[in-house]
């Protein structure tokens, strides 16, 4: 190991099933490190490999080859020689289907985890632990139960209370909060954070909400087909993906085609869009006619009514919905179209009218061409401990 | 383990020392029939003699093979068997059984005088091994006298009726049981022929199962049994079932010691089972006057002790007449030529 | 939400040197070597001596005879004939036992707890006073029903006749294979998530459809070893073909057997021939089962994520459905126990119009006599002792089978068939020899042990199949949780996998309890000769004429056995709330 | 049937579970019509009733009373004297977990319904129709796998695609998106919206995400505690919650107890709130020195340096979050936090900076105290066909 003050080491971690219809590697030899103490969330598609991944650390999946040790000690390694059973590994588990017990009691299902332990706990120390850990997800009033007579939302609660409730040193989290509302998603948030730095655990987290990933982490590592393809504290991931996927991925929906027209001072670029032209920032090296793609997220765009100006591009709402915070619009522009989002008291259009896109070129990201390159400068062990 | 008694009073210091060991031994395992166990027998047996008598009941079948299996290995975990005369066919040969007579010390089992014929009598041609105690007569034919009327099958011949087609039902003779012994004083008396015509024509219905063929006749399911033990008929005649027994009067009548053999097994090594000194006292036990009182009223049977009363349910024509020819199925000389003769005759002819 | 549900994922149980290849190896041959001991030995026993003139114990003396004396018995071949096709019973069974299954678990049927109480006495009720009920009910010549049905006018030709192939499979059918089956399935059953049919008839698929393309399917590995099961035990018993079938020449493959072993000296290489016939078919099913089984795939049914049991609402189907199964228990479970019940008040079993034919004299007789408390303790003792030994044992390999890949997993599957390859007769013999044998075996001989033994040996076929299917029935996730939390495998056995199988853990149980409990011949062989069993006293009283007896007997065996099975539902619903009460 | 042009109608529905611990009904005396074509999205906490209601209308479970009927005819009625079963009911439907079938490939999967449908379909038909919708969510080249061997997500198409393929009168879709990562979500939402308004299905859609219930939705009914206490067009439910339970839910996350101080022209109110004064709209009828909350949205705070201005209200950044297009500042104002979120160019603040909040009052929402009020206006039966 290299690292002694990361807790969580992976190299070369891979991972294939047998089966009809598998062509590659769920999980593809990735390694990283994470560092005591933190809060590592999973970013990725759907089938990218991440539930496959805590499933290795947590040793209920075996690896098709790769090493995995947790706290300096091997965990997996070997081939599986070194093998450390699920039961001995320092682990709390929430699992994606979230495996409550049907033949308990919610209260017995958050139970068990105190109960089984060694040195015994005591009976009331039990109840008492137990019983705060119901509060906190709001599931006091429930807790004689069959642990499957309960919703959605509050199945997936019991199992992340039952997960926390024994501070584990390591706590892998699969979606944890995919079924709960806003408010409830929150507070779930912040107790996790809490349970979290209180007894410093360090934690990895799947999950597919963005604003969870970006709000909730201290690290993020973003998976494509079984690979890491970028990892970074989460707004440098947001602002400066590094990669055509991973700019995607991370809502940035309006990709646009563009030339150089001219490079500036301090690596400001003038750029000849497909829709117009664009002046933005770039890192330096690129030179005049070179052709790449520029990402621009839709928060990122305004609009104006159309009056001639011939810096702003043209476009055609061509739909818009209303989501909350702000109006989303479609904009028609010639074969492809643009998202924008307005928040706050911007000024509405309907649908049918023309309209002038504003990119703010100071934010958008620009991308060269010869697309993956980016993946490939990647450095096959990121590490990501402070 | 208080006063001796009376039953086996004046018995000599050796039969003393004898029944000391055995009551130190405190009990004795019995293989026997199994109408025992509900009986009074092993009670009978513990008052006399303080000895607890642990009776093995179950599958008789299965118990002889296990018994055989156990001294076989050395390993037999009974000390004596009542029952039929089966064992004269391999476990004697075998060397597996161990002489009773020698072990008969007191005055009163020993005194001929008691007993019929003024003989004790063995089963065995070496006199010694297969104690008999009773003696009846045996019908081998019952029929539903609502079907058929007793008195018409004045001969063996008639069984041979073809009206009696598909209606008579019998003990499988495959079977080493009352069913073979039929068959072989049939093949002894009327000759092969007979034999061959009645089990190979008469399309005869066999059954392993005492109780169904008691049953089959008291219904009237089949008109005929051959081979019925009369201890399972009783009970529906005393229902007031219309079962009588046929005796035709063209043949021997038929002697039988039914399930009274006492044998004593041994070890393939020669040691005897777990309790040998038990054993002895019950074989005294067992041929004195309370021992036959107390077996014959359990099993319905007719002691050959002759101060033993014949049992008041006991029906009258189990008593042997005095003066007829009689074949005796409970001797050894059976069990051999007549024996293999007979099996192959019935191997031939039922399927 | 249940993403991971029914993952087929790979093994997890990953012990260190458990998984790895050498340990697979090893740990897989001892077991093989464990399991065989038990299943071949006796096997191999039968098939040997079917070569052997010599009588079990004396030295070996090859011949031939016994296979070529069954070759040449015409009745062989016709018992043989016979035997298969009175097994086609198992197929009816099946289809009314599907449908009944899915009926009491799936629906909210009136009086469904009644229903499946009448199926569990179905069970315990004693075959031989049965059957002979049976007989009394519809003879032809005599039965009452018969005599009923020639009275009614326009029925007037009609005769029921319990004597013929019909009649055997009848009673065979309403006495064991059905409740049997129900018993099995419904256990299984209950470990499906409902929302899979639900998502069925969503897609608009109608109830049978949803049962034929859904509902079975994912109950295939449980109906298949029911099926197996019930196949091989229809092959191996003879009771009711003795009674039933001897007046009308209907004879049995086994039947065959036990006279063959009856004669004296007993024809075992006969026997032993036959008997290896049977072991070549039960060998050529177990492994089309295997293979089977392995096609069907294993899929976990009872996922973590709310997976409910829903009944559909009680509709007026619902109301028909129970009286007809109402109707079916009147005649098959009701009518037998009530014969049952007055033949042990008769004085005279099965006569009724005789002059004053009742009498409690039977039951002061049996209840008082000193055996009878001794042989209710021991019958209890020797039931529960092998019953939970037994299901024990089982669900611990049966879970070796499903979660670990150790070598030769499928191997297991087989062997574990093979205790049922012999006839019971013979394998009471084959048992009998190899405990007088074996060194170190044979030192057990005299106790209860080997007894134990010979019993948790026969159980398990059905028992490790059963339980092995319920395992491959929840998902692994669910177990993988209770690891995580950190308990170890013992714990996790006892906490998570034994509760979540409980209705098939009860179920085996209770086959086994009652099996155990009725015992006959393995008592007399390998028990010490002063024990005294319930079955052993029906059976001796049975034997020497006393059939009223024996009814007492029987009735009290099926009031104990339901007792203990109340008892053990009610501690498989204590350890499993989910379950419904 | 009062409204023939509606598809689904529902009349004092309610469902009450037995068993341990249930103190109130899953679902309470709920009434309601939905519009032929229309997409409707049940809002609700984790708990209230959402899945229930569902289950009830596709005839999964029995109502304990009232009346559920679809295009006119009684699916449920008469307390079960009709009750139509569910595979005659026009219906698709999601299930919270997913039940795909472990037995069947994933194209079995998803061909189930058109294979069961009579009149036959022709093989070819289905298999082509078949590998469309497996087209149409990503899974085509997983077709041939155990259905079961699929990730989480890919699970959750697979059961969309099964709902949808035989494109039923009604679709009911619980949470059928929460697995998926955004760039999936957005285009299984296109794909939802498409087919249904193809077809012309009607929709009831439950979902956690507020901004896929407002974007996707053309009314939002909103439940609480098995009830509904809110209704109508997107816009509206965010913009005028008709209750404080609503106004929370909807993800307006500050509440300030304020008194009517003045009460000025056209329905303006000035306020003197906990924090400071306050101007604002709100209904007629209220009087100077009633007691009331106002709800304020995250975003429609503003933070200044805190520099003397008697407006403004004074506070400290208690701790500051990254999520994506804003951040969001926890701003501590004596006992409470108000929550903030800026979008856009804002000037960022550091935790510990002295603040002042902006509110925004042509926004604020103004409740009366005398809570639970607005919901016992709520007419009985909403209805809310167009
Ligand atoms: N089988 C049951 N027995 C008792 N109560 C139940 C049962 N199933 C659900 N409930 C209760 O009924 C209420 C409504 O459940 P429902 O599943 O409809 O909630 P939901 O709105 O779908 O929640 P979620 O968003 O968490 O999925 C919940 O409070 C739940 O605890
Ligand atoms: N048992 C299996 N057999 C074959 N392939 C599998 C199996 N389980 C998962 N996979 C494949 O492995 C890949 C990774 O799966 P994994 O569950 O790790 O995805 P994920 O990132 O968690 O996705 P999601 O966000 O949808 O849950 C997927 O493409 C999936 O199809
Ligand atoms: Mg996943
Ligand atoms: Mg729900």
């Amino acid at each position: 190991m290299q690292q002694t003050s990361s807790t969580i080491t992976i190299r070369a971690l891979t991972k294939r099933f047998d089966g009809p219809d598998v062509t590659a590697n769920a999980v593809d030899d990735i390694s990283f490190d994470i560092a005591d103490g933190t809060l590592v969330t999973l970013l990725g598609a759907s089938g990218c490999g991440k539930t496959t991944t805590m499933r290795m650390i947590a040793g209920l999946e075996t690896p098709t080859s790769g090493e995995i040790s947790i706290d300096g000690a091997f965990m997996y390694a070997d081939g599986g020689r070194v093998n450390v059973p699920v039961s001995k590994r320092p682990i709390g588990i929430v699992f994606q289907s979230y495996a409550i017990w049907p033949h308990m009691s919610v209260f017995e299902n958050v139970a068990y985890p105190l109960r089984v332990r060694r040195p015994r706990m005591s009976k009331a120390e039990v109840r008492e632990r137990t019983e705060e850990s119901l509060e906190a997800v709001g599931l006091a009033k429930f807790s004689k139960r069959p642990g499957t007579a309960l919703s959605g939302g509050q199945q997936q609660r019991a199992a992340l209370a039952r997960a926390l409730i024994k501070e584990p040193k390591v706590l892998l989290l699969d979606e944890p909060l995919s079924n709960l509302d806003a408010k409830l998603r929150d507070r779930m948030r912040e107790w996790i954070r809490e349970v979290q730095q209180r007894s410093g655990i360090t934690t990895i987290c799947v999950t597919h909400d963005q604003e969870e990933a970006l709000g909730i982490s201290d690290r993020v590592l973003l998976m494509e087909d079984g690979r890491i393809v970028d990892s970074g504290v989460p707004e440098d991931i947001y602002r400066r993906p590094t990669s055509k996927s991973a700019a995607q991925f991370i809502g940035i929906a309006n990709h646009v085609s563009a030339v150089v027209r001219d490079v500036g001072s301090v690596s400001a670029l003038v750029l000849d869009t497909e829709h117009g032209p664009l002046s933005c920032s770039a890192p330096a090296g690129y030179s005049t006619g070179e052709a790449l793609t520029v990402y621009l997220r839709p928060e990122d765009l305004r609009l104006g009514r159309a009056v001639g100006d011939d810096v702003a591009w043209r476009g055609v709402v061509r739909s818009r919905v209303f989501v909350g915070p702000c109006w989303e619009y479609y904009v028609t522009m010639g074969a492809t179209d643009l998202r924008v989002r307005l928040y706050g008291d911007a000024e509405t259009f309907e649908v049918g009218d023309a309209v002038h896109v504003w990119p703010d070129g100071s934010k958008a990201i620009v991308v060269r061409d010869e697309e993956g390159a980016s993946i490939e400068t990647l450095a096959p062990v990121a590490a990501l401990d402070d | 383990s208080s006063a001796t008694p009376r039953w086996s009073d004046g018995g000599s210091p050796k039969w003393k020392s004898v029944l000391k060991k055995a009551r130190a031994e405190g009990k004795l395992v019995l293989n026997g029939p199994p109408e025992l166990p509900s009986t009074s027998f092993a009670k009978d047996f513990q008052k006399d003699t303080g000895i607890k008598l642990v009776l093995a009941a179950g599958e008789s079948g299965v118990r002889g093979a296990a018994m055989r299996a156990q001294a076989k290995a050395n390993k037999l975990s009974y000390d004596l068997a009542v029952g039929g005369a089966g064992e004269l066919a391999d476990m004697l040969p075998q060397g597996l059984l161990r002489p009773v007579a020698p072990q008969l010390m007191l005055a009163d089992s020993t005194n001929l005088l008691k007993w019929k014929n003024h003989a004790i009598k063995y089963v065995d041609s070496q006199n010694k091994y297969l104690l008999q105690t009773t003696n009846s007569r045996w019908p081998v034919v019952y029929v539903n006298s609502s079907k058929v009327d007793p008195n018409s099958i004045a001969s063996w011949k008639d069984l041979l009726n073809p009206k009696y087609k598909g209606k008579i039902a019998a003990y499988d003779p495959r079977a080493f049981a009352q069913g073979l012994l039929a068959a072989i004083v049939f093949n002894e008396s009327f000759g092969t022929s007979y034999v061959r015509t009645l089990y190979g024509t008469q399309n005869i219905t066999y059954s392993q199962d005492r109780t169904q063929l008691a049953n089959w006749v008291a219904r009237g399911t089949y008109d005929i049994v051959i081979a019925a033990t009369p201890g399972d008929i009783a009970p529906f005649v005393k229902q007031g079932l219309p079962v009588k027994p046929v005796f035709p009067k063209d043949g021997p009548q038929f002697l039988t010691g039914s399930s009274s053999a006492l044998k004593q097994p041994q070890n393939a090594n020669k040691t005897p089972g777990p309790h040998p000194n038990a054993a002895t006292v019950f074989i005294n036990w067992y041929a004195s006057k309370n021992g036959q009182i107390s077996f014959t009223k359990a099993m319905h049977d007719i002691s050959r002790r002759l101060d033993v009363p014949v049992p008041k349910d006991v029906p009258s024509y189990l008593v042997p007449a005095k003066k007829l020819t009689a074949i005796d199925t409970f001797s050894a000389p059976i069990y051999g030529t007549p024996l293999s003769n007979t099996r192959k005759v019935i191997g031939q002819v039922v399927r | 939400m249940s993403s991971a549900a029914g993952r087929v994922s790979s093994a997890w149980h990953a012990r260190p040197g458990r998984h790895t290849g050498a340990g697979r190896v090893v740990w897989g041959i001892v077991l093989c070597v464990v399991v065989g001991v038990f299943t071949v030995l006796p096997a191999a026993w039968v098939i040997i001596n079917s070569f052997n003139s010599a009588p079990p114990g004396d030295s070996f003396a090859f011949s031939t005879d016994g296979w070529s004396d069954i070759f040449s018995d015409p009745t062989t071949v016709k018992s043989i004939g016979y035997t298969f096709l009175l097994s086609l019973r198992i197929p009816i069974a099946m289809a009314i036992a599907l449908a009944m299954t899915w009926a009491i678990v799936r629906m909210d049927l009136p009086a469904r707890k009644f229903i499946e109480r009448c199926l569990w006495l179905a069970f315990f009720l004693p075959a031989l006073p049965v059957t002979l009920g049976w007989l009394l009910l519809a003879d032809p010549d005599y039965g009452l029903i018969n005599k009923l049905l020639h009275s009614l006018p326009l029925l007037g030709g009609v005769t029921l006749s319990i004597t013929s192939v019909a009649g055997i499979m009848w009673v065979y059918i309403s006495l064991t294979t059905v409740p049997i089956m129900v018993i099995l399935l419904s256990a299984s059953l209950r470990q499906i998530d409902a929302s899979y049919e639900e998502a069925s008839e969503a897609s608009g698929a109608s109830v049978p459809k949803t049962m034929r393309r859904v509902t079975f399917r994912l109950l295939l590995p449980a109906i298949l070893t029911a099926l197996v099961a019930g196949f091989i035990t229809s092959l191996e018993v003879f009771e009711v073909e003795q009674i039933l079938g001897t007046p009308v020449g209907i004879r049995v493959y086994s039947t065959q057997i036990f006279s063959y072993v009856g004669s004296v000296p007993p024809l075992y290489a006969q026997a032993l021939a036959l008997g290896t016939l049977f072991f070549f078919v039960l060998l050529v099913i177990a492994v089309a089962y295997q293979i089977q089984v392995k096609r069907a795939g294993a899929h976990a049914t009872m996922t973590g994520s709310g997976s409910r049991v829903a009944r559909r609402p009680r509709t007026r189907a619902a109301y028909v459905v129970s009286g007809l199964m109402l109707l079916y228990i009147a005649i098959g479970v009701a009518l037998p126990v009530i014969v049952l019940i007055l033949g042990s008040f008769s004085k005279l079993f099965g006569f009724f119009f005789i002059d004053s034919p009742w009498t409690t004299a039977h039951w002061s007789q049996v209840l008082h006599s000193s055996d009878f408390t001794t042989a209710a303790r021991n019958s209890v003792i020797v039931g529960l002792g092998v019953g939970i030994v037994g299901t024990l044992l089982y669900a611990l390999l049966a879970w070796t089978m499903v979660r670990t890949r150790i070598w030769g997993r499928s191997l297991i599957g087989v062997m574990v068939w093979l205790p049922w390859a012999i006839p019971g007769v013979l394998a009471g013999v084959a048992w009998l020899v190899i405990f007088l044998r074996v060194p170190g075996l044979s030192s057990l001989y005299g106790t209860l042990t080997p007894l134990v033994i010979v019993l948790v040996v026969k159980g398990l076929p059905l028992g490790t199949q059963m339980l092995r299917t319920s395992v491959e029935q929840v998902s692994e996730d669910l177990e993988a949780a209770a690891r995580a939390s950190g308990a170890g495998f013992a714990r996790t056995f006892r906490t998570v996998t034994l509760p979540l199988i409980s209705p098939m853990v009860v179920s085996v149980f209770m086959i086994l309890f009652m099996t155990s409990m009725r015992d006959v011949s393995s008592v007399v062989l390998l028990a010490p000769p002063e024990t005294r069993t319930l079955s052993l006293l029906m059976f001796s009283y049975a034997t020497s004429g006393q059939l009223e007896s024996s009814a007492v007997i029987g009735v009290m065996l099926a009031v104990l056995a339901m007792f203990v099975a109340g008892f053990a539902s009610r501690i498989g619903l204590r350890m499993n709330m989910g379950q419904e009460a």
